[in-house]
Parts: C-alpha cells; structure tokens; sequence
C-alpha cells in the first residue's frame, strides 16, 4: 500500500515539468517532490499562504511555516508570503500551472469527488474547489479502487462532486488516464499491470490514446 | 481608550464577548489562531456562539479547543477535517455547519471588511456547497451570490503590533487574519509582541491600526504540537 | 477670497477632535491642519495609501511620498502606506471618524453635488462618493455662494447629486449649518455677519439649532 | 523566457501592445504611472487602445502623455481633472469616458485579478454613475453590479523587482499597482531596482512573481513635476 502510493507518486512527478508553478494536495501528492530530478526547477504553492516552498527542514521546524497540511516546510530564495486572499485569488486567475490532488471518485467526463462521504467521513472542501476550478492541469492521483475493492473510476459519481469537467488525467497504481473533451483515454499501463487488470477495475468506459503504450 | 494606545489585559479583551456574538477567527489549521485568545474565550464562559473562521482546528489546538465545549451553534468553515470531534457534534445536530470553497470563505470576509456588499462567483455552481445561496443572471450567464461576513468580535494573531494596532505577521501565521481584523466590529489583536508607534516601517504593516480595538501581549503560542502530535 | 476659505477651514478645525482618524479634501480643506492646537492628536488619512500623514515637507520632498491630490507631505511615527483597494476599505467600512469636503452644492436634506458641472468642469467623482457615504461624519466647506453670486446651499441640487443624505454640518464663511434627520438648522452666524445675511444668501428653508448663537 | 528570469529590454515588452488592447496602468495623478513604459506605449505607435486606471494622469505625467495623442478611444477612470485635454477629447466625442467611484474602479481591477466575477455595491445607486450597471435584488434590497475588469497588457511601476517578478513599491506610489499586476494577462513591470531571486525578504513581498510577465529596468520617475509646476 505504501509502496502504492509510492509508485503513483512518482508517475505523478514526470508530469512536472522545469519552469511550473505547482500546487501539491494532501496525502500522496505530498510525496511527489521526493522523485522529482535536479534539473526540474519548480516553485510549489500551499493555499495557506506561500509560493515557492522547499523540502521538510530536518531539524528546528517553525510553528509559524507549514505548508497547506500543517506540515513543517521550509522556503526557497525567491519565496513570497500572502495570505489566503492572494493565495487563491492566484489559483483561481489561473496561475498554477498543475495542480496534483487525492480523490475519492472520478467520473469519465472528469467530475472530481474529493470532499465528502456523506454521513461517514465529512472533512469539508477545503481548497479543492477552487484548484479544480482554477488549475491549468488538474491531475488526479489515487488507489485504482476503495478500500472495498470498488472502481473509483466510475460512469457516474455516487458522491457529491467537487467540480465538473476538472480533472485531466488520473493516474493510479494500474494505470494512467486522460480526459479530454469529457472522454476517458487510457494512456498507460502501469508496471506490472495489464490490459485485464484495467478492465477488471475500472467502472467507466474508456478509449485507447494514439499513443497508448502498455510500458515506459 | 486612545486612539494611538489600544494595549490591554486579557480581561479587559474578554469583555468584548457576549453570549450569541459571530466570532470571527484567524488561523488556517490553527496555526495564526491566538491561543491566549481561545484561553480567555473559553474562560468567559459565553455561549450560543455562531463562529467563521478558515476550519475547525484540532480538538486540541485552535478554535477546536471552544468548538470541543458545544458552545458554538453554527460553525461557518472550509474544512473540519482535522477536528473529529466537530464531526461528530455536526452529526448529532449540536452543530449547524455550513461548508465554503476556503477561498471564497476568505473573499467573503474581505468582502465585509472593505464595505462591499458580496460578490459573484461561478465557482460552486451546481454542486452541494451552493445550498439556497441567491443566483444571479449577469448578461446571460447565472453566477452564485457570495453574501459579506463582519464579526461583532474578531480575534486575530500578529507577530508584532504598534500601540496603534499597526499589524505585521510571521510567515504561514498571516493567512486570514487580515480581513478577520478588517471585519469585526471589535478587532482584538494578540501580539507576539508590543511595540511603540514608530517602530515599525510604514511599508512593512499588513494591517493598519484603524481596523483594531484592542491589543493584549501573548504569552507564546502552541501550534508545533499540530505535527509534533502527528509524529508520535 | 483667501481670507475667506482661511476663515472658513479655522472655523472647520474645531470640529477635529482629539483622537480621530480624518480625511481631508483638497482646497479649503487641506488648510484645516494649519488651525488644529497642539493638544490635538489626530490621525489624517489619505485615499492614495497614507495613514498619519504629517506636515508638508520644507525641503527634499519625495516624488514617492504624496496625499490625493499629489502634494507631497510626510508622515508620523505609527504611520502605513497601503494600496488604494484597502484606502477604500478602511473608508467604506466606517473608519474614518470625520471626513471634510469642498462642495458645489449642498440641499437642506443634506445631498452632495461636488463631482460635475455638466457641460464645464467635468473633473470626475475621485474618492468623494466613498467619503461621502463611509465617513462617520461629513461636513462640507465652501464658500456661502458661487462666483456668480447664487447661493450654494439650496432646495433642490441642479447639479448632479455625489451622494444623498451624507452631509451633517455646513460650513462657510457667513454661517454654520447642522443637517439633523434631513433637516436643515442654523448652528452659528461667522464673525460679521448677521441673520439678515444669511437669509438673503440661502436658498434653503432651515431652523435654529437649540443651542443656535451668533458669535463664539 | 524561464520563471525565474523575467527580465527584458523595452523593445521586447513592448511586442506585448497591440491595436485595440485594453491596457490597465497602475498610478494614482502620474504618481506610480511607470515613465519608462508609457513613453515606450507611445513609441509603438499602437492606437484604439482602451485604457482603465485611476484617472487621466497630466498632460505631461503619466497615461496623461498617451491620453492627449487621441490614440485612446475608451477610459474608465475615477476622475480627469488633472488632464484638461482628456476632458476636451471627452466632450468632442474623442474619448468615451465612464467615471467610476475610485475605490469601486481599484475593486473592479481587484475582482478580475483574483478570478471572481464582480461584486455588488449601493455606493453609486440613484446617481449618474449607476450608468446602465445592473440592479441585483438580494434579500428585497437593490444593489448595482460591479463587473470585474482584467487587462491585456498592464503597467506597473515598482521600488524593487528580483528575476522571478516578487515586488515591493515605493510610499504611495504603490496605490492600484498591485492590482493592476493581478489583473492582466501580460502584466509588464518597470522597476527602479531588479535584485537577484532571495534578495527581497518573503515577508515583505507585496506582490508575488507569478502574476509577472515582463521586468525592464526603469530609467526613474518623474512625477516630481507634478507640484513643481503647479507651484510656479
């Protein structure tokens, strides 16, 4: 499972690109920083306030500098401090090249459902509505199914969306998607996995992208 | 009290509360939130409390210390998802929650704040968090209508403030406090530190004194716990 | 003439008490600084982003350091510079304890005409709505009547109207009015001049304040 | 052009102007205007350009100069009356001219630089400057609509710039600038200083980099001339 969520994580890191502005969710998109390469110079913002964060600091951590989690970070040259006004007002104008975040269910249309299990787990939406409304790329990374082993890519939601027509590609242990124009493409295998294991899991139909590999 | 000398006591601070008030609060996962604040709300022992603010805290840090007492009513927030307990006291209908996009949360304040009377977005439309919120037609296209907040007391947390209440922040403790100070009726500023009219640049104050009421000096703040806990 | 609007702006100063946050317009107003006593500690904001401004500069004015209408000045301990967004903030929202403005016309309900003389001046509206309409209280200085000999102070405004309802205290240099409920009352008579004065050179029906006197 | 080096020669920024933009300068009566900008605006030649910004400058300070060159076919400003040419370009059907309340027009640039769309506001109602703005009945109350302004091309003058665009202004020079920068789809900066990335303390950043397009090296101000000439 950790593992998993390692393995997406670091799919997740190849669609940052040198030169972007990224905004990180909690849970596995935290984790992309760690497979990023050298030569990719990006400034990451959290809503909660900053643009241009750098790693964990490794000792004496600032109560007064967390990243959108509560999370210690640190900054780099070049970093600014707003607040959260400013802070989204930048993603909702548009500024945020990629946006990477955790869902609950995506649909073939690209809905999003991220906020809320109604009558079970009710965390609230966050910053979500807005970097899905916002974000020039909304990437969604999750575990293929749930917990009980349903498909979280579905034909149509069961839970309360977040925002329609949002998420451009999905990227799970078993594969990765596109969206576009509302249709679902199947881009990738992931390793290890086959054709058989994306149609065994994967609720909603789907097409195959012109340049459809099986492996990297 | 002067103009140009808004320093205080906490006692004097608490009797800005009342019983039924809007609080608003600072703080965004309850880093900025004034803890010594909290200490003196929840020591004031009012309650039917209606609280806006960016979430719920931790059931041990923030706002989430108040909220855990069951004397706030009606919670408006971006997220409660660090606070079970503000969950479950949802779930019973001890707590009337209404969720907002944490941007729009934020405008909405500032919106207040600055005199305006709400603003138009299309960013919720159709999905859950437009409740009965008011549609607006605006050459063709339907936008939701976004209402101001103001506080009757607003508590806010600065890392240095002037007698006057001019205002600076330290980092990621900024978040909302600005527009939290900008919208209540009664601003109540908690300051790391007290400094005299003077001391600090013109061009480095985020807020200006003029939206404060009251200052009290901190005796420190205790977020590092919100981690330091997860960690264990 | 200029011992007139001297007169007029000393009369207003009284009206500056310690403790406040004003906002002064240009003209008349801008002399009003000039009158206050020593004893007095006020704030004087500026709607270009100036809180505690202080005096006019004797020499080295900054070209970066300037009030409303572009004359430089300097600023206090305690002072903050900030954009114009939060200037209007702080003035719509009620912060700002006394605002004094020059006016073409005022009604005796209390309406301000000081944006636009059709077809002649067209300067704009400026600030002067959002000071007429946030400002705790607004007292309008000008001279009793216009070049041309008419009274400004009238039944209806010809000109078009800044704000309705806004004014509370008139000040020129024959008289002093008070606006109570939309109601015009005769505060003062100016030193040298008599009620008969004052009749023949308003066109507004008005009262006597309870506490009305002619001279100080 | 990478991220973190925004910095060009005048020549280059000024390919961003083209015939029929609508182009926000930020500056409150020439002061804050960039100079360099504006005389590089009239070396382009460019013309039917559409201009919005706090008002119409001096003939010899700030949009003033471009304004009197009958190159402008629109303006939305707060007042002309520091620009008598702009009010004879008015009244001979030159300049379509609509005047809004200052504040209003700086919250208009705001609402499109933070991605909402407009607010309401009772300031102007029953006034000639409702114009023909929409009502927006809320709550049996009347409000006129506000619609959100954005820029093709913005000019913005600030103190220091680094490579990445963060920038911090000068006293009162910084006024609508900040959010003139916001607002524009190619926000151009004149700096009197451009400062390596890590030069400017995250702290005191007034505008971060990301709404930065372009940085040329200012040649300085002139605004001075502004009282100077008025007092001779």
């Amino acid at each position: 499972m950790g593992d998993e969520r390692q393995i997406i994580a670091q799919r997740a890191a190849k669609e940052v690109k040198d030169g972007m502005i990224v905004n990180l969710g909690i849970g596995i998109p935290s984790m992309v920083p760690d497979f990023l390469g050298k030569d990719i110079r990006v400034f990451f913002q959290a809503e909660n306030g900053i643009l241009g964060m750098g790693p964990t600091p490794k000792e004496n951590a600032d109560g007064n500098l967390s990243n959108a989690a509560g999370l210690p970070v640190t900054v780099l040259p070049g970093a600014s401090y707003f607040d959260s006004a400013i802070a989204f007002g930048m993603i909702r104008r548009g500024c945020i090249d990629l946006s990477i975040l955790g869902a609950l269910q995506v649909n073939a249309r690209g809905d999003l459902a991220n906020w809320i299990v109604p009558g079970k787990r009710v965390p609230g939406v966050g910053g979500a509505m807005e970097l899905a409304y916002g974000a020039k790329n909304l990437i969604a990374v999750m575990n293929h199914c749930d917990k009980d082993g349903k498909p979280k890519i579905v034909t149509e939601c069961s839970l309360p969306v977040t925002t329609y027509h949002c998420v451009k590609k999905i990227i799970t242990e078993i594969a990765v998607f596109s969206i576009v124009d509302q249709q679902l493409y199947l881009d990738e295998l992931m390793p290890g996995y086959s054709l058989a294991d994306v149609k065994n899991n994967t609720e909603a139909d789907f097409s195959f992208s012109a340049n459809f590999k099986a492996h990297d | 009290m002067h103009l140009f000398d808004k320093v205080t006591d906490f006692a004097t601070a608490q009797s800005a509360f009342f019983d039924g008030m809007t609080l608003l609060f600072g703080g965004f996962g309850g880093v900025g939130t004034p803890p010594g604040l909290i200490d003196c709300l929840i020591d004031s022992g009012v309650k039917d409390v209606k609280l806006i603010g960016n979430d719920a805290g931790f059931p041990w840090i923030g706002i989430g210390k108040f909220v855990c007492l069951e004397r706030a009513t009606h919670l408006l927030a971006s997220h409660i998802g660090s606070n079970p307990t503000a969950g479950d006291l949802m779930n019973q209908g001890k707590l009337q929650v209404e969720f907002s996009p944490q941007g729009i949360l934020v405008e909405r304040i500032r919106s207040g704040g600055v005199g305006l009377n709400g603003f138009l977005t299309e960013l919720s439309k159709g999905t859950q968090l437009e409740y009965d919120k008011p549609k607006v037609n605006i050459g063709g296209k339907e936008y939701i209508y976004e209402a101001p907040v103001t506080g009757d007391v607003g508590i806010v947390y600065a890392k240095k403030a002037d007698t006057f209440g001019n205002l600076i922040f330290d980092k990621t403790a900024r978040n909302t406090n600005p527009y939290v100070a900008m919208a209540s009726k009664v601003t109540i500023v908690e300051a790391d530190e007290i400094v005299p009219m003077g001391a600090l640049a013109p061009e480095e104050i985020v807020v200006p004194g003029i939206f404060v009421k009251y200052i009290v000096q901190s005796k420190g703040y205790n977020w590092k716990w919100v981690w330091e806990t997860k960690d264990k």
